[in-house]
């Protein structure tokens, strides 16, 4: 870990001294028990600000689209392998130039969620070593993804009936307060206005009764159906605990069995939604 | 606050049998922002449009619900009626209270209460509608035809003869397509020459067209009316201003021994050559890759013997744009190939029948050049082997058409017809000769056609077998067919002096890429879409682009040549005005939160929506936008839905429209728990009465 | 490269030579052709006729043997190549089907295994360049009419080259050096079938075959199916006897040209085996 | 003055008892790793053993909440107005950063308009505190805001645990000494104001880290432009956790929902975080970045509020520091003020 | 024609159904303006019949439609939601119903997975030549509808704020 910090601080000195880009995207100490948190490093002598460990959990490719990375001309940013399937789904859909970001990939082998435990995510990784960067730090680290981590928590949706799952889901989306840390958190969440902001017409109402918060979690996964690249930071975000990652999760599973499409794999692959085959399963329309 | 009014039509006794009309009426008029409602026995006759008219003048009404029957029955009539009151005729909707209501339902309670909600679901949508206005588009009068066959022929003549300017581009040296190789036609057998020669002679001379041979489509930009076009002309090594195509390079040219592409391989040609003696322009081209100079760097003797100096061994490809307003696309066909050498690396060949290994195992194309009296033989049916007579010929049908396990399942349509008019040629020439068909199923449907095939079987001889061939050997002098006779249940075996193949018609081998180019949409097979299949045939779904002939499907000389004259009509209907007028049921994109995701660039089948850039004065580029060209707009919506920004609506199914319609649903004071009725009676008469 | 292999009742009896060569040749080549245990005749041809849902049975409870070796089946045979793949296609393909043969032969459909003919494997899994660097003895000068007969290419759903235009063995035997001929009754059928009740059409139909490999120009037949093989080889003295036509033509498997150039001797290959012995001719070409 | 002593094995009898005067019962329990305060929640899930994610403040101000109700009639509008569904209210075993938020918003619903909502809610609702001994997370800088694990500020009633099987009582206000009775039904025994004073001592000895923020107003007063805001708010999301999970913030948003023909209008939580927060119909937003809005949320605590009611609007609670999604903590950048004040900076 | 236009029936008395007085399912039908619109005018001329318990609102095409649309439909009270337009291949605008068909297959899924009653959502292709198909529809869907009653678990929702 120490020596992917070093050579993560090495290679941001080396690109702000030389001008290869303006300023790096990556993670430093914090204050709060274990955590790291994000940061801009704007001078070379600051590249000791950065660091790698096992609880760099913030996908930071969520400040590419935001200010004041997103109008600057190029920009570095370290990256563990899941967040560049989210950097593949802002070039999927034209949110990010390629040739603004400079990718300094890290290997990693998992982190830990602020309880200790390992996320799903990590579970089921299968980028340890990421594929598609500008620069790579750190050993090659082999992936074993477990194949049943991925969707294993959705099997006790399955498990309900329809009646179940939907008391289930009312429960959990009453707690919602609509202060959108989902979507702010989430790096693919690409709309300058959300439509949950637009009022003529007002579509999903704002306010935080249950057929508001109905329809805003159910149009915040759709919208991120075939999008989403399950990097938890939605679930983490959220201040009253819902599992968005089951929502989450069930679109992917659906995608995936009906589309044969995983996000975040391949830039150049068109994303489901933004296609259609001829022979797509017809079976359940009259 | 809306002032709208409200007509609620009896039609006759149509609706006012099962809906009580005039409760309709009254309970619109209490709708907020409805100003009138009325109803009357015919709202569509004149009086019935009066009383809207005068209405509309004295409410001064800003929109108009008309509860009558469906907008696909009276729409237009209505809309007319209140522009004719100065009122725009998009303020103005239907509500379907006969075809969707009164007509479907019984004399009831909840028939009138549905056709009151009906109405105000329109009352909403209409107070959110826009005055809007066609959307007009400037049209180039000229036409670009793609294509120098019969159906590029005909689409050009036609379309000059309108009194406007056509481009007509061919990638052969001549035009004249496929049509110039045959021999005779069916089903009147006149020779194919004799009636093509004078189109392609007019085409050549026609002051309005305007024709590059040896040149292909490069690029096209723009949309309907506004089309750019970029050809590219094939270095022909030959300037045809200074060639009075007297042939004595051809005599001299010393490559002598290259497949001639017209007579299909039977005969050889030179490498500066003219590809037959009727071609227009009857200018030769040198083939750079047989030509000894171009090869080998020296000869040049047909430069020598040339009177003129016409010939250029330096010319180069050269690239020439054209402003368009419509394009006729007339790319024809091509035939599968029997071996796997062929154009379609795609489709299994049959092997198994030897085609390509024995000379004496011919296509269809290559019989016409065998019968056609400028063919390699002059017309007399020789086989290609030794060029005796043969005694015996077998025609296979369906080689390729109608074969899944080949990868091709569609008919090719005009092998039934043609088989039959070659056995007819056969006997003709030979007349104690046998001509054997093999069939799956004879398909003659057209003027003249079931007749033409019975003649070749009852007059001519021709002898019909119900079945297919297994295998094709030689067996010394002569070829061994295998087969089955499915009526008579015998495995047959003939003994042939030559094998003719009816192979599948095909696209031209790559001609996606100009589909590509065009923006437009093509089969499994690479056959061109056309925008409906019933209702509009020969039109592109992407506006303003026509087709013409094979390359959208099989297709005979009079299909082709009427299709072509239908897509001349329809670009000529496209020329008839100076503008266009569309409808104005388009998307438009709000570019202040549109965030340049693409997906409705990618979305839209029409190529309507493309990429824009906002700069500011200084010329930097702030930010990027979708923009709609409402040339190109067809209204579906796709691109709406497909938003997650919601930065694009629909004119005129805007989502204020839409919400509007959902909201007016909603009863105010509904009981939301109500307890489900049980039914008591059987007869729903006795709840209305 | 191991395979889970099965024989069938006919390579461990008249096909014999089929059997030993293939291994011969597959040592040689470095494959291995692991036997399966416990197997049973595949029920060809009988028993397609009969029980069509008891010859998937059969082909599903042998596709089921070969865990714990290989997801591919070696097959040798054509005709239980053509039974099993059948029955494999079909189940993988018809839910209805799979369900009807698990529920007679009480195993489970495995979807991952294949049948796979020798041949197949030859040309995809071990490669034709591969098999080149193996050739010792170039089988150079050997006119050799490849006959597939009618099972092996049929019908399409099944094929592992074109049905109707298969290449394949001339294209594994040219890489070993020989020259094929181009002759019209490759795909004929030999009557196997028929042969003991219709001896007289099976005659007619194996001298149609060997004349027309004759014709071609070829010194020797190539075979992939024991039935063939068999008909081909021990008819030619009935041909001469009825018919008055003496051929002489010898008829062998393909994997005993193939283990000869590959360094077998001929007896490691079974060669003299054959009523129409091919050893003068092999002699001459200096192969033995 | 001896404060008697209950078993704390008797909290949820003592929970229910309270409630059983037909008050709703709010109280913390687990759910997962984390504590809230549940409404209607078995008392016998009563568990102490941290912070609770949620504050106390959406029982006294809702997350939605009607105000009025209207319906169109012709071409007239009725506005009907709505009663606030105020209930009487027992939060049981409270954190004292919690309580002391009450009398921190208080004047802000009693300022120009006098808030029916808030005001008949807190009125009708007991608080009854459960004191810190020792700051119960790494987050609590209460000290730094004038307050401690063990304050009184706010609550009715406070209880402490003394030891492992005993709770002392203390009846803080008037309205916590009416329910005596109450109390005394449980009486186990008594404990004096000396038991209860290591409270004091042992709260504050556990936050000694925490620095005094007594600078901090007059140092943002001094430092709108600074390049701390950038630094540090870069990493701010925008996700508006913090201020949802503040016991103190209170801004609110006014929705109106209409269908066809009749609505009604709702007050909803809203926050300063949020760039619609600002955004003005024009498209001007005066706080149109994340760090200038940031900078809005920490001048509003630490300068504006005080300067306009004199009381800080934070309670130290530390939940901005805990869960905040990038560890922006909040404690960190105040300090700093500070710290750069001190020296003069 | 005698009748002045000016002499419009006006019947007094007549209760004004704003809405029913028992519970009648509120099936809303959102079709595409080609096809099922079509079809359903095809089912009137035809004179077929069907329960007058459905409502239309039409769109130009299956791709126009937005899910938003349907959970609007039952935030205003719907017990059942139709959506249907022009078979795959005979869409006016070519893809308009390709694309629509992936929209419902995932948010037929999240529906699923949020355990909507999925009795409640249907789709289909109607084409102009279906007027017969349309009227079944209508009828089953009626029928699943009243076999089920009101829509509670969503009104539910709806009675908030």
């Amino acid at each position: 870990m120490s020596d992917r910090t070093d050579k993560i601080r090495e290679v941001a000195r080396k690109w702000l001294a030389d001008g290869t880009v303006e300023a790096v995207v990556g993670w430093e100490q914090g204050t709060y028990r274990e955590k790291c948190s994000p940061v801009l490093v704007r001078k070379p002598e600051d590249a000791d600000r950065l660091l790698f460990n096992d609880r760099c959990t913030n996908n930071l490719m969520t400040y590419l689209k935001r200010d004041p990375v997103r109008g600057m001309e190029k920009v570095g940013v370290v990256a563990k392998g899941c967040d560049i399937k989210s950097l593949i789904g802002l070039l999927q859909e034209s949110q990010v130039e390629r040739e603004k970001v400079m990718v300094l990939a890290v290997t990693c082998e998992g982190v830990k969620k602020d309880d200790g435990t390992v996320p799903i995510k990590c579970q089921a990784c299968d980028v340890n070593t990421p594929t598609f960067y500008d620069e790579i730090v750190g050993e090659k680290v082999a992936s074993n993804p477990d194949p049943e981590a991925r969707f294993k928590d959705l099997e006790k949706l399955d498990a309900m009936t329809p009646a179940e799952r939907n008391s289930f889901w009312r429960e959990e989306l009453d707690k919602c307060i609509r202060c959108y840390a989902c979507r702010q958190a989430c790096p693919l969440c690409i709309c300058s206005r959300c439509i949950a902001e637009k009022n003529q017409p007002q579509w999903v109402e704002t306010s935080p009764h249950p057929r508001g918060n109905f329809s805003w979690n159910l149009v915040r996964a759709y919208h991120l159906a075939g999008r989403c690249v399950e990097c938890e930071a939605c679930e983490t975000a959220c201040p009253v605990n819902i599992p968005l990652m089951l929502l989450n999760r069930a679109m992917a599973r659906t995608v995936k069995g009906a589309f044969d499409y995983e996000a975040g794999k391949d830039p150049e692959v068109q994303p489901p939604l933004r296609t259609f085959n001829l022979d797509d399963d017809n079976s359940f329309i009259l | 606050m809306s002032k709208i009014g409200v007509f609620v039509c009896h039609c006759g006794e149509n609706i006012s049998r099962t809906v009580d009309c005039a409760r309709v009426a009254k309970a619109s008029g209490q709708i907020r922002g409805v100003a009138v409602a009325k109803d009357y026995k015919y709202m569509c006759s004149d009086p019935g449009q009066a009383l809207i008219k005068n209405a509309i003048k004295e409410h001064k009404l800003d929109g108009v619900v008309v509860s009558a029957c469906s907008p696909h029955m009276h729409e237009k009539t209505f809309r007319k009626a209140v522009t004719e009151a100065g009122l725009n005729q998009f303020l103005c909707e239907m509500a379907n209270i006969r075809e969707h209501c009164s007509w479907v339902h019984e004399k009831e309670e909840p028939t009138t209460r549905k056709a009151i909600e009906l109405v105000r679901l329109m009352v909403e949508k209409v107070k959110r509608n826009m005055a809007l206005e066609p959307i007009r588009v400037d049209v180039t009068k000229r036409a670009l035809v793609i294509g120098g066959g019969v159906a590029g022929i005909q689409a050009a003549l036609d379309i000059a003869d309108g009194g406007h300017e056509v481009i007509l581009v061919e990638k052969d040296p001549s035009v004249g397509g496929h049509m110039a190789q045959l021999s005779e036609t069916f089903p009147t057998l006149d020779c194919s020459q004799c009636i093509l020669t004078p189109k392609m002679v007019d085409v050549g001379s026609h002051p309005n067209i305007k024709l590059y041979t040896y040149s292909e489509v490069e690029k096209i930009e723009g949309f309907v009316g506004n089309f750019k076009v970029t050809i590219k002309k094939k270095a022909r090594s030959v300037d045809i201003d200074k060639c009075t195509g007297c042939g004595e390079c051809q005599l001299k040219c010393p490559s002598k021994k290259i497949p001639s592409e017209f007579d299909r391989g039977l005969k050889n040609r030179t490498a500066i050559y003219i590809p037959f003696p009727q071609a227009v322009p009857a200018r030769p081209v040198i083939d750079r890759e047989h030509c000894i100079y171009f090869t080998k760097g020296k000869c040049k003797a047909c430069q020598k013997v040339c009177p003129t100096e016409a010939v250029d061994f330096e010319q180069t490809d050269e690239y020439v744009e054209e402003e368009v307003g419509g394009i006729v696309v007339a790319t024809g066909f091509d035939l599968y190939t029997t071996d796997k050498q062929g154009p379609y690396p795609d489709y299994k060949g049959y092997g198994e029948y030897g085609y390509g290994e024995d000379p004496d195992i011919i296509d269809g194309l290559q019989f016409e050049r065998l019968a056609s009296a400028s063919g390699p033989t002059g017309g007399a049916i020789q086989r290609p082997s030794d060029g005796k007579e043969p005694k015996s010929v077998v025609f296979l049908q369906c080689i390729g058409s109608r074969h899944p396990s080949k990868g091709i399942e569609f008919c090719s349509k005009i092998c039934c017809m043609y088989t039959a008019k070659h056995t007819m040629l056969y006997k003709h020439k030979v007349h104690h000769g046998t001509a054997y068909v093999f069939y799956m199923d004879i398909r003659a449907p057209g003027k003249g056609y079931d007749e033409f095939v019975r003649r070749a079987i009852e007059e001519d001889g021709a002898v019909y077998l119900r079945g297919r061939v297994s295998r094709i050997y030689r067996s010394g002098d002569h070829l061994i067919v295998k087969g089955a006779d499915t009526l008579s249940g015998a495995a047959v075996e003939i003994e042939a002096d030559m094998v003719v193949l009816a192979t599948a018609v095909m696209p031209q081998p790559g001609i996606e890429g100009l589909f590509q180019k065009l923006g437009i949409s093509y089969d499994q097979y690479k056959f061109a879409s056309e925008a409906h299949p019933k209702l509009r045939p020969v039109e592109c779904a992407t506006a303003g682009i026509f087709l013409a002939g094979a390359c959208q499907g099989p297709k005979d000389i009079p299909e082709s040549v009427a299709q072509a004259s239908a897509a001349a009509s329809k670009a000529l209907i496209l020329f008839s005005r100076d503008q266009m007028l569309r409808e104005p049921v388009v998307a438009k994109v709000n570019e202040n939160t549109c965030i340049a995701c693409w997906y409705c660039v990618e979305i839209c089948p029409f190529t309507a929506i493309s990429k824009k850039d906002i700069r500011d004065r200084q010329g930097n580029l702030i930010k990027r936008v979708a923009e709609v060209n409402p040339s190109l707009c067809t209204g579906c919506g796709t691109c709406a839905a497909t938003c997650f920004s919601n930065s694009i609506d629909l004119d005129g199914f805007t989502d204020e429209q839409i919400y509007s319609e959902i909201n007016s649903l909603m009863a105010v004071g509904q009981d939301l728990f109500p307890e489900p009725e049980k039914a008591e009676g059987d007869s729903p008469d006795e709840k209305a009465a | 490269m191991t395979y889970a292999y099965y024989p069938g009742c006919s390579l461990k009896g008249t096909a014999i030579d089929y059997h030993t060569s293939a291994l011969a040749l597959a040592e040689r080549l470095g494959i291995e052709l692991k036997e399966m245990e416990d197997w049973v005749c595949c029920g060809a041809s009988p028993i397609h006729q009969r029980n069509p849902a008891l010859a998937s049975g059969v082909a599903n409870l042998l596709l089921s043997l070969s865990e714990g070796i290989s997801k591919d089946v070696a097959v040798l045979c054509a005709a239980c190549y053509h039974n099993m793949k059948k029955a494999e296609v079909e189940m993988r393909e018809d839910g209805k089907k799979r369900n009807e043969v698990e529920e007679l032969s009480g195993i489970p459909f495995n979807p991952e295994v294949r049948t796979r003919h020798f041949l197949d494997i030859l040309d995809k899994d071990y490669g034709l360049n591969a098999l080149k660097e193996k050739v010792v003895k170039p089988l150079s000068e050997l006119r050799v009419a490849c006959y597939y007969g009618c099972l092996l290419s049929r019908p399409p759903e099944i094929a592992f080259d074109d049905p109707e235009q298969p290449m394949i063995m001339e294209r594994i035997l040219e890489a070993a050096g020989a020259e094929t001929v181009s002759w019209s009754h490759r795909l004929e059928c030999c009557g196997a079938s028929h042969a003991v009740p219709l001896t007289d059409a099976v005659l007619r139909l194996v001298n149609d075959v060997l004349a027309s490999a004759r014709d071609a120009g070829a010194d020797i037949i190539a075979c992939a199916c024991p039935l063939c093989q068999a008909n081909l080889d021990m008819r030619q003295e009935g041909i001469r006897a009825k018919l008055g036509v003496a051929h002489n033509l010898p008829a062998v498997y393909f994997t005993q040209l193939l283990g000869i150039a590959c360094g077998a001797t001929g007896k490691q290959v079974m060669i003299e085996k054959g009523m129409v012995s091919a050893v003068p001719l092999l002699r001459a070409k200096n192969l033995l | 003055m001896p404060h008697m002593t209950l078993d704390r094995t008797d909290l949820p009898s003592l929970a229910e008892a309270l409630a059983g005067q037909g008050r709703r019962l709010v109280l913390p329990v687990r759910e997962g790793q984390e504590l809230f305060y549940r409404e209607g929640a078995d008392p016998a899930q009563l568990d102490l053993s941290s912070i609770p994610k949620n504050s106390i403040k959406e029982f006294l101000f809702p997350k939605c909440e009607k105000i009025l109700e209207y319906e169109y009639s012709g071409n007239d509008v009725i506005i009907e107005d709505v009663a606030p569904d105020a209930k009487p209210t027992v939060i049981f075993c409270a954190r004292p950063c919690d309580a002391a938020s009450l009398p921190v918003v208080e004047p802000l619903w009693n300022w120009d308009y006098k808030d029916k909502f808030f005001n008949e809610r807190r009125e009708q609702t007991l608080v009854v505190t459960y004191a810190c001994r020792t700051a119960p997370d790494e987050a609590c800088f209460c000290v730094s805001v004038g307050l401690s694990p063990s304050s009184d500020q706010g609550s009715d009633v406070m209880l402490y645990g003394v030891d492992e099987s005993t709770v002392a009582v203390r009846l803080v206000s008037p309205k916590g000494q009416e329910q005596e009775e109450v109390f005394a039904k449980f009486k186990k025994g008594e404990a004096s104001d000396e038991a209860l004073e290591g409270f004091a001592k042992e709260g504050d000895e556990s936050l000694a880290h925490r620095k005094p923020l007594d600078k901090v107003k007059g140092w943002l007063e001094e430092h709108f432009e600074d390049p701390l805001w950038e630094d540090k708010a870069f990493r701010c999301i925008g996700c508006g956790t913090c201020t949802f999970l503040c016991p103190t913030c209170h801004c609110f948003d006014i929705q109106d929902e209409s269908v066809f023909d009749a609505g009604c209008r709702l007050k909803n939580w809203d926050g300063c975080q949020f760039s619609l927060f600002t955004l003005h119909t024009s498209g001007h937003n005066p706080r149109d970045t994340q760090p200038k809005r940031y900078r809005q949320r920490i001048y509003h605590k630490y300068a504006i509020y005080p300067e306009k009611f004199g009381k800080t609007l934070c309670t130290g609670c530390g939940r901005c520091v805990a869960y905040c999604p990038v560890n922006l903590s909040l404690y960190d950048v105040v300090a700093t003020a500070q710290e750069r004040a001190e020296k003069g900076e | 024609m005698s009748e002045s236009p000016q002499s419009e029936t006006q019947k007094d008395g007549a209760g004004l159904p704003e809405a029913a007085t028992s519970w009648e399912p509120r099936i809303v039908a959102f079709i595409c303006n080609w096809c099922t619109y079509t079809g359903a005018d095809l089912a009137g001329t035809s004179r077929m019949k069907y329960p007058p318990y459905v409502r239309v609102i039409k769109i130009p095409c299956t791709g126009r439609f937005d899910p938003l649309f349907m959970i609007k439909a039952f935030e205003r009270g719907a017990d059942g939601v139709l959506v249907s337009g022009c078979h795959p291949g005979d869409c006016h605008y070519t893809a308009g119903n390709y694309n629509a068909r992936r929209k419902y297959t995932v948010f037929k899924a999240l529906l699923e997975t949020l355990g909507m009653d999925m009795d409640r959502v249907w789709f289909s292709w109607i084409s102009a030549s279906e007027g017969g198909k349309w009227v079944d529809t209508i009828r089953k869907f009626t029928e699943v509808i009243q076999e089920k009653g009101p829509f509670r678990e969503y009104r539910e929702m709806i009675d908030v704020g």
